[in-house]
């Protein structure tokens, strides 16, 4: 994996990373959000994803800035609390050649948002849909959000006293084809899977926790980053090779899952302490049942079903998008008029 | 022959001896979920078919099965299709409210009855004429298929009216045909309970009353048509794209009907969908998905009532905001959420037209008939994307789940009007894009779709914290700039939208302002003022913003104003106050009606003739009889 | 000493050689996040302390670090705390702006300004006194704590402005002593600081300026409160128990505090809490819950700004026709959800008032300074209680979350009032009871709490459909009968809501009309106006629905009569025009304000005395810098 | 378990049933629902629940009607649509002496109120949840819901291409503490389950797949009278003996599993093929999830935890009602009040 580089440097489709950079951040420093939208800037310019082709859409919070601070060639739009879902579901039905990334937080996807995330995810809406996940409501100052753990303590002193959402093994119960879990300071994990969602057909969810260092990252927080570096689980080792490459390095199949993404890219699963099969529906659920008991946070490629047709597969949609089909397709002729008529006659 | 009953209230016939043609109104007293949807319907076609025009209505309940429904059918040769407060001939059929039922019929009409019900109380009456049928036993003895009996019940009724009232046997097989196409078998089974009907009336009952049909010349050409139906029809020939809905009475018929229609006539020939429909999992996520489709450049639409448009409250704000199109209908219904799910009210006019916290105002097409249903729903799409807003289109129960009599809407030639868009060439070149400049002064601005390919098409989308070039700013200048603009906006929108339509009388005093289902009766009204001398002029609104230079000056020509609605707080009223010069709101008088069913013509007649001053409240509906039933 | 930078503007300074006593405007322009807060709040409470009356105005973005940020104070020792267009100290602590900021101070002001930052354009002026700190280096030199170098700073430029205005050390240490209550080394360390300012004003600087503060006796028995603290206390003393909410600024903080005082005043001697508060998933679960509560008969609240009382329509709508009580906190923010949330406005005023679709109208009550805060959140428990329906209080972010300087509030002497209780005594004694029954002529019908154990006590709730015995019912007569009580309970509304307060003057032509937080503003513009001749007379109004006699009887009296706030479309002015009649609304003027930023008293002097007419969009902010930055 | 008695029985409180029953339903012919209904009649009766002490709760559909047709002389509120949970909750915190049994339909619950669903869940809001589950919108004519199986067909021929959404698993997921399933047409399994959760001290949330007659009935329908007979897979044989009763037969402790429920109540479990344990949250939800994949619909309780503490109890409020507290308890005295002001001096 490489490091951001050069500005002189080009991807596949000869562009710096300029492009795929954007405005200046006015989130905190040392937020977590800002080191995932690095990631993402460097996902889509290593894979190289035409900028002008994605459409960033988010909700409302800290998190949900973020779109405004990469891709700067790429149309975006900050809709209202919650509603990223839909916002996104309807851009890409009028143009499904749109690459759709969402970015939202855990605020806005697990509390007042939970009823559209359940509802795409049971559509398998085809898009990218990051939950910057720090436990709490940054922008309106940080109180607990429903993915907060039980026990965590806000800096006042408030413990948490419900058990957590967990938008991960949500996401696999009610139909997402992607889920993955990943830590903002982890871009070894993040990056390829990043890469990885953008070559995966369904819906891809990535839940990472990205800890908020203004209000949740103090001692009793079980989202600050010494804790969450703590008790980060991954369940295997991540590669991800782009359909264009050739791998670089050499993997024991013994040792190595390698799972085939529609476009031909691969993503390359080295095993760890345990075998992890991440196509296993109920064992990736109870996985994330185990750690969550035992206090750990596990990360990795959850789940994954590379087959599952998507929203679009399902309702049968022209390939065209729909935005670029003119009146002469879409306003049926004085002919069908009258003949349509005639049933009400 | 069977006897009359008699009754006991002592009032004559004032009927007896009269021959009344082609100008009653009957009503079918029926229980929801018997079937008697395709009796009524046959019936009323039957009469078109004899060039008589009809105009049904149907009152419906709040549940799937087993309550009361009135399906109540004006027939008049003048094309009088409005609600009528008086009923001529009664199909009491309905054991739960058949006593009520009769009461209400007019002195010299018709009761035609299950002759199993015992006439009492206020249902025995001297002053009608009743034609007891043995409706059950009939169908027990003459219908073979066991399953069919209780629905066929309903086409013996039809029978019997036929032959009361002469509908030639001609026009009823026809309608039958249609309404059953290819259905051999069904046709032969309606059509023989429809002689049993007719020939138990022959050889039991004998005609005393004084209603009859002659055939006309009427209804050549006309369709029948709900307004649902043809605002589907308006959304495929409009190119609408992306569909997403939540189901609700009354609207759930137009995304219903209109994914029917796209499943029939876009489909390309390799079996692809040139659309979308999406049954969202609430109104929030519709009205998402729809802003989500017209941002991307899709025509895109969802359908809804009150309500839905509540829960739409914050999105819909946003789309003012951030002005991106949509178009969205709202088919109002009475009530709260759990008030009167299934009756008629004009009462979101208010609530739509400034939907949403902060500063916002929307734009409101009002489709006064089946045909503007239709051509105000091809127009909402280009008014859209030209305004850059999300577009109401304003119906009601009554316009969208009954069915009219209407001419042939007509094909639109006007082709799309997409809007300001800029593409990669024309930004190529002007060598610049400003997402929020106002280059044009109208307060429109130009935009492009994500994936326009040009470096300088992407631009991000807020509410209302941007500046020219779509940046955030927190600046005050900014933001009241902004606004401002927004408001010039809709006076560009005053511009576009459809003009009130006019028809001013020659030394009428009196106007009438009304809007949307109500055309019918108003019309009925003025003719009927005008045989007592009553001149009226009459101004149908059709849109908002208001066309204020036309309604300040009609208001001008007359000494009253008569503003018609259907609600209690005469809201549209309010809107027109809120804009009318003094000298004319002076003018201004109400008549509201919001009982739930849709206006009677007489309410209009007695609030401008009888009432002098404000005339508010004038009519409380007195019709239903009390149901105690569960929840909706 | 240090010298004063030249300008190149070649203004002279008009205030060279004046003295100004307690009478000017001090902004700190700094970064938020920074730590400003406490720097700026004793700077306040010190310059109170002397008793001299303070008003400030915290000016913050949308976000959590790193952006600008300006604390405006108002410093007037008649108690004159309204915004002030003029700022004549600037402390210019942020790089960012520093230069607009400069450009901005009034001929003959004060900029302090950190001496690393060069005076280019704009900001390099002759008319004005420069004085140059090296505020990082003073605290890099002075403060030991590394961690707190930065916090510290701020408190530098405290010590500074101290030595300049000349603020007795004892104000400040009293001030700090209070804000850091217990804290001694942080007290210790923040005085230092402070020492450290004051320091070096004293050895390397020397007062140019006009700016004096003399000791006064205005500020005993004063308090420094937020209106949402204010509310919040409200919220106790009235009685609340549910309470529900969901963050969102301005509204939060209302809930914070309100549950920091519950926690502290409301646990009984066993811990067990006399109450409870949930953050709810979002707003829509957050009034469901509120009414949920007041059905069952607690006092419950909600808090939330136009985003949430959108979401909430539906909702609300359904309060108002099942007539169930609760108690909404409107805090009222610019814009649509992606505006500037982090600004003010009275901008939700007409769609609160007729949120929901169908007829609806609600109740607000409109609190016009801290007191009120106060004493309105108490009455509206009893309000909604008494009239069974949702109760709305209207404040805004200027209101609900700056500190204002106020009298104490009043210990409420009036009991709970809760409204037609039945009990099952009261049912036992009556030997019935109807739900819905308009018993007393008021509108208002009797209701029983569930697990009332009588068994004629048990009904059950829906929307409007219902007779009076609360069964269901789809009956028109019924529906509009039900419809007109509610229109007759809201009248009945009109005469137990807060009545307006009026100033009236002898022999004044113009009347001013506005309502919350402008109070301060109105007052100083009619002093103003009064220097030079012009009288007015002034309603404040404090509730809606509105006690029309007493508004006819001000217009009356008046010529011209101003209707003033903080909306682009005079929201409230259209409320009053609908029911205005029509020779006293040819009177009506509006003049309206709506960066965001609080209005400034000029606006309306500009609007009175200069604009003849329709006084419109008198007054574009031009206050603050663009800045672009990510969303909010 | 005794058939509706006659009118002459009493129950404990020496009630008829009289007092259980309500209005004369308008439901169609034949709805599941009304047979629900009987149940939690003859429940309440059984179990002698003072009515006057129960609210009654729903959103809108044709099932959120059925309040009206039981508990006459309990309070009832029909809500908005989906919102059931919320206005449940705070009609419980206003006064926690009542019993709150909410009924709501899949569309009202799964579609609209997901996010209600899940958060009440999450809290554990002391409660009863009935969710009348037909896989389609009843009131509204039909179309299908987002608990419609995969594969359903509509009676216009439409087939469902969406996962459904199993509100028996989410809740068990997101914190319930008593989640059952059950039929409507198993009078034997609902009616113990309706008893145990009013002897249930959380949030007791039944699932009860209740056929719609009129659309969707029909060959091809998966909740389907015939169908929803053939899959039904209890996990075991119910019996509910109340804390006042003594047991009428004997149990086999080595086939029969004895849950105690917080009010002395025992819910008796016998063993059917397999082994069940539904204290085992994990187990749970795998054994939906395994049904889910051959067809089969898992009945019977499927999971309870007695001892997890309900949201009064989180919350730390006071056992009296609060809306029986007087103005003595509630508005602090004026020495209070000069204090707290003392700190904005
Ligand atoms: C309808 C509505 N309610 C509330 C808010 C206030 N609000 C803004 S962001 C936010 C929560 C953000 O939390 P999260 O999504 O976790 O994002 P973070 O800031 O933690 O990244 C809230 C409640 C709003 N903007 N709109
Ligand atoms: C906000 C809102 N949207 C839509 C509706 C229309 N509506 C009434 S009931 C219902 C669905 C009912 O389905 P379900 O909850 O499954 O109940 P069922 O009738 O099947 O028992 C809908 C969509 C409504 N009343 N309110
Ligand atoms: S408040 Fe927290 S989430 Fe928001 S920008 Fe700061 S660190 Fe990030
Ligand atoms: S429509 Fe279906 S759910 Fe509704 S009452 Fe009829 S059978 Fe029951
Ligand atoms: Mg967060
Ligand atoms: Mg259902």
């Amino acid at each position: 994996m490489a490091d951001i580089p050069l500005k002189t440097a080009v991807n596949r489709l000869g562009l710096t990373i300029e492009p795929y950079k954007g405005l200046t951040s006015t989130l905190c420093t040392g937020c977590g959000h800002d080191t995932i939208t690095r990631h993402v800037i460097q996902a889509f310019y290593e894979y190289g994803v035409e900028p002008y082709k994605v459409a960033k859409m988010s909700g409302i919070g800290c998190s949900s800035k973020t779109p405004a601070y990469f891709l700067s060639r790429s149309c975006g739009l900050n809709a209202v609390h919650g509603r990223m879902p839909s916002i996104s579901t309807g851009a890409k039905m009028a143009n499904r050649s749109l690459m759709v990334i969402g970015v939202s937080g855990d605020g806005d996807s697990a509390s007042i948002g939970i009823g559209q995330f359940c509802h795409l995810a049971r559509r398998n809406t085809p898009m990218i849909y990051i939950i910057e996940n720090n436990g709490v409501y940054g922008l309106t100052k940080g109180q607990f959000s429903a993915t907060a753990d039980p026990g965590s303590k806000l800096k006042g002193g408030e413990v948490n006293m419900f058990e957590n959402i967990d938008c991960a093994a949500l996401g696999i119960m009610l139909g997402a084809s992607f889920v993955a879990r990943s830590f903002s300071g982890d871009p070894k994990q993040a990056v390829p899977l990043l890469k990885a969602a953008i070559a995966h057909k369904g819906l891809a969810l990535l839940d990472i926790i990205s800890p908020c260092v203004t209000f949740n990252n103090h001692e009793g927080s079980t989202r600050s980053y010494p804790n969450v570096r703590k008790i980060d689980s991954p369940v295997h080792e991540l590669d991800f090779v782009a359909f264009y490459e050739t791998p670089t390095v050499e993997y024991d199949p013994g040792q190595t899952k390698e799972v085939e993404m529609p476009d031909g890219s691969k993503v390359m699963l080295k095993k760890l302490a345990k075998d992890y099969d991440p196509t296993d529906r109920m064992a990736a659920l109870q996985a994330i049942e185990q750690s969550r008991k035992s206090g750990q946070l596990l990360t990795g490629l959850l789940y994954v079903d590379t087959a599952k047709r998507d929203f679009c597969e399902v309702e049968g949609m022209t390939e065209t998008p729909l935005n670029e089909l003119g009146q002469d397709k879409l306003r049926p002729s004085r002919e069908r008029f009258t003949e349509i008529l005639k049933q009400f006659a | 022959m069977t006897s009359q009953p008699k009754g006991h209230n002592g009032h004559a016939n004032p009927l007896k001896d009269k021959r009344i043609i082609n100008d009653f109104t009957i009503e079918a007293a029926t229980v929801n979920g018997s079937g008697s949807q395709t009796a009524n319907l046959v019936l009323a076609k039957s009469i078109i078919n004899m060039g008589i025009p009809v105009g049904p209505k149907n009152i419906f309940p709040s549940n799937i099965q087993g309550l009361p429904t009135w399906y109540i059918m004006r027939v008049n040769e003048k094309g009088y299709l409005a609600r009528k407060r008086t009923i001529d001939i009664l199909v009491a059929f309905n054991q739960a409210t058949y006593l009520k039922d009769i009461s209400m019929v007019r002195p010299g009409g018709v009761v035609i009855y299950e002759s199993d019900f015992t006439l009492t109380g206020v249902a025995k009456r001297d002053d009608v004429t009743y034609y007891p049928v043995p409706f059950g036993s009939l169908a027990q003895h003459h219908i073979s298929e066991i399953k069919l009996k209780k629905l066929l019940t309903n086409m013996i009724y039809v029978g019997v009216l036929a032959e009361v009232l002469g509908i030639e046997a001609s026009a009823i097989e026809a309608a039958l045909t249609k309404q059953l196409r290819g259905k051999e078998k069904a046709i032969k089974v309606n059509l023989d309970a429809i002689e049993v009907g007719r020939k138990y009336f022959k050889e039991k009952l004998q005609k005393q009353d004084p209603y009859h049909l002659e055939r006309r010349d009427k209804t050549e050409g006309m369709l029948m048509m709900e307004g649902n139906t043809a605002s589907a029809l308006g959304c495929v020939f409009g190119g609408c794209t992306v569909v997403a809905w939540y189901p609700i009475t009354p609207a759930s018929s137009l995304a219903e009907s209109l994914s029917e229609f796209l499943e029939e006539h876009r489909v390309d020939a390799s079996g692809k969908k040139n659309y979308v429909v999406i049954q969202a999992e609430d109104e929030l996520a519709a009205v998402g998905m729809a802003l989500g489709a017209g941002w991307a450049g899709a025509r895109s639409m969802t359908s809804t009532s009150g309500p839905g448009v509540s829960l739409m409250a914050e999105f819909v704000g946003f789309g003012y905001y951030a002005e991106v199109p949509t178009v969205i209908f709202n088919v109002q219904r009475s009530g709260p959420s759990t008030g009167l799910p299934t009756r008629t009210a004009q009462g979101d006019m208010l609530s739509t037209a400034t939907l949403s916290h902060g500063d916002t105002k929307h734009v409101m097409l009002i489709p006064g008939d089946i045909r503007e249903c239709f051509s105000m729903a091809v127009e909402a799409f280009d008014l859209a994307e030209r305004l850059q807003t999300p577009v109401f289109v304003m119906t009601d129960l009554d316009l969208g789940m009954n069915a009219w009599l209407t001419k042939p809407p007509e094909y639109p030639t006007k082709p799309f009007d997409r809007g300001k868009v800029l593409t990669e060439e024309d930004i190529k070149k002007l060598g610049k894009f400003e997402r929020y400049k106002d280059v044009d002064g109208d307060g429109i601005c130009y935009r492009t779709y994500p994936g326009n390919p040009h470096p300088l098409a992407a631009y991000f989308t807020r509410g209302s914290g941007h500046n020219e070039a779509a940046a955030y700013s927190e600046d005050g200048h900014i933001y009241q700039r902004n606004l401002e603009r927004l408001s010039r906006k809709f006076d560009t929108a005053r511009t576009l939208v459809p003009a009130p339509v006019v028809d001013s009388v020659a030394g009428a005093e009196v106007g009438i302002i009304a809007y949307g289902s109500t055309d019918q009766a108003i019309a009925e009204a003025r003719d009927t003022l005008a045989a007592t001398g009553v001149k009226t002029s009459y101004m149908r609104l059709r849109s908002y913003p208001f066309d204020m230079v036309k309604i300040e000056a009609f208001f001008a020509k007359h000494k009253k104003v008569f503003v018609v609605e259907q609600n209690r707080d005469a809201q549209m009223a309010q809107l027109l106050k809120l804009e009318l010069s003094l000298e004319q709101a002076a003018k201004m008088r109400t008549i509201l009606h919001f009982s739930g069913f849709p206006m009677p013509f007489e309410v209009i007649v007695d609030g401008i003739s009888h009432k002098a001053a404000h005339a508010k409240h004038l009519d409380v509906e007195q019709k239903m009889p009390e149901i105690v039933t569960g929840g909706e």
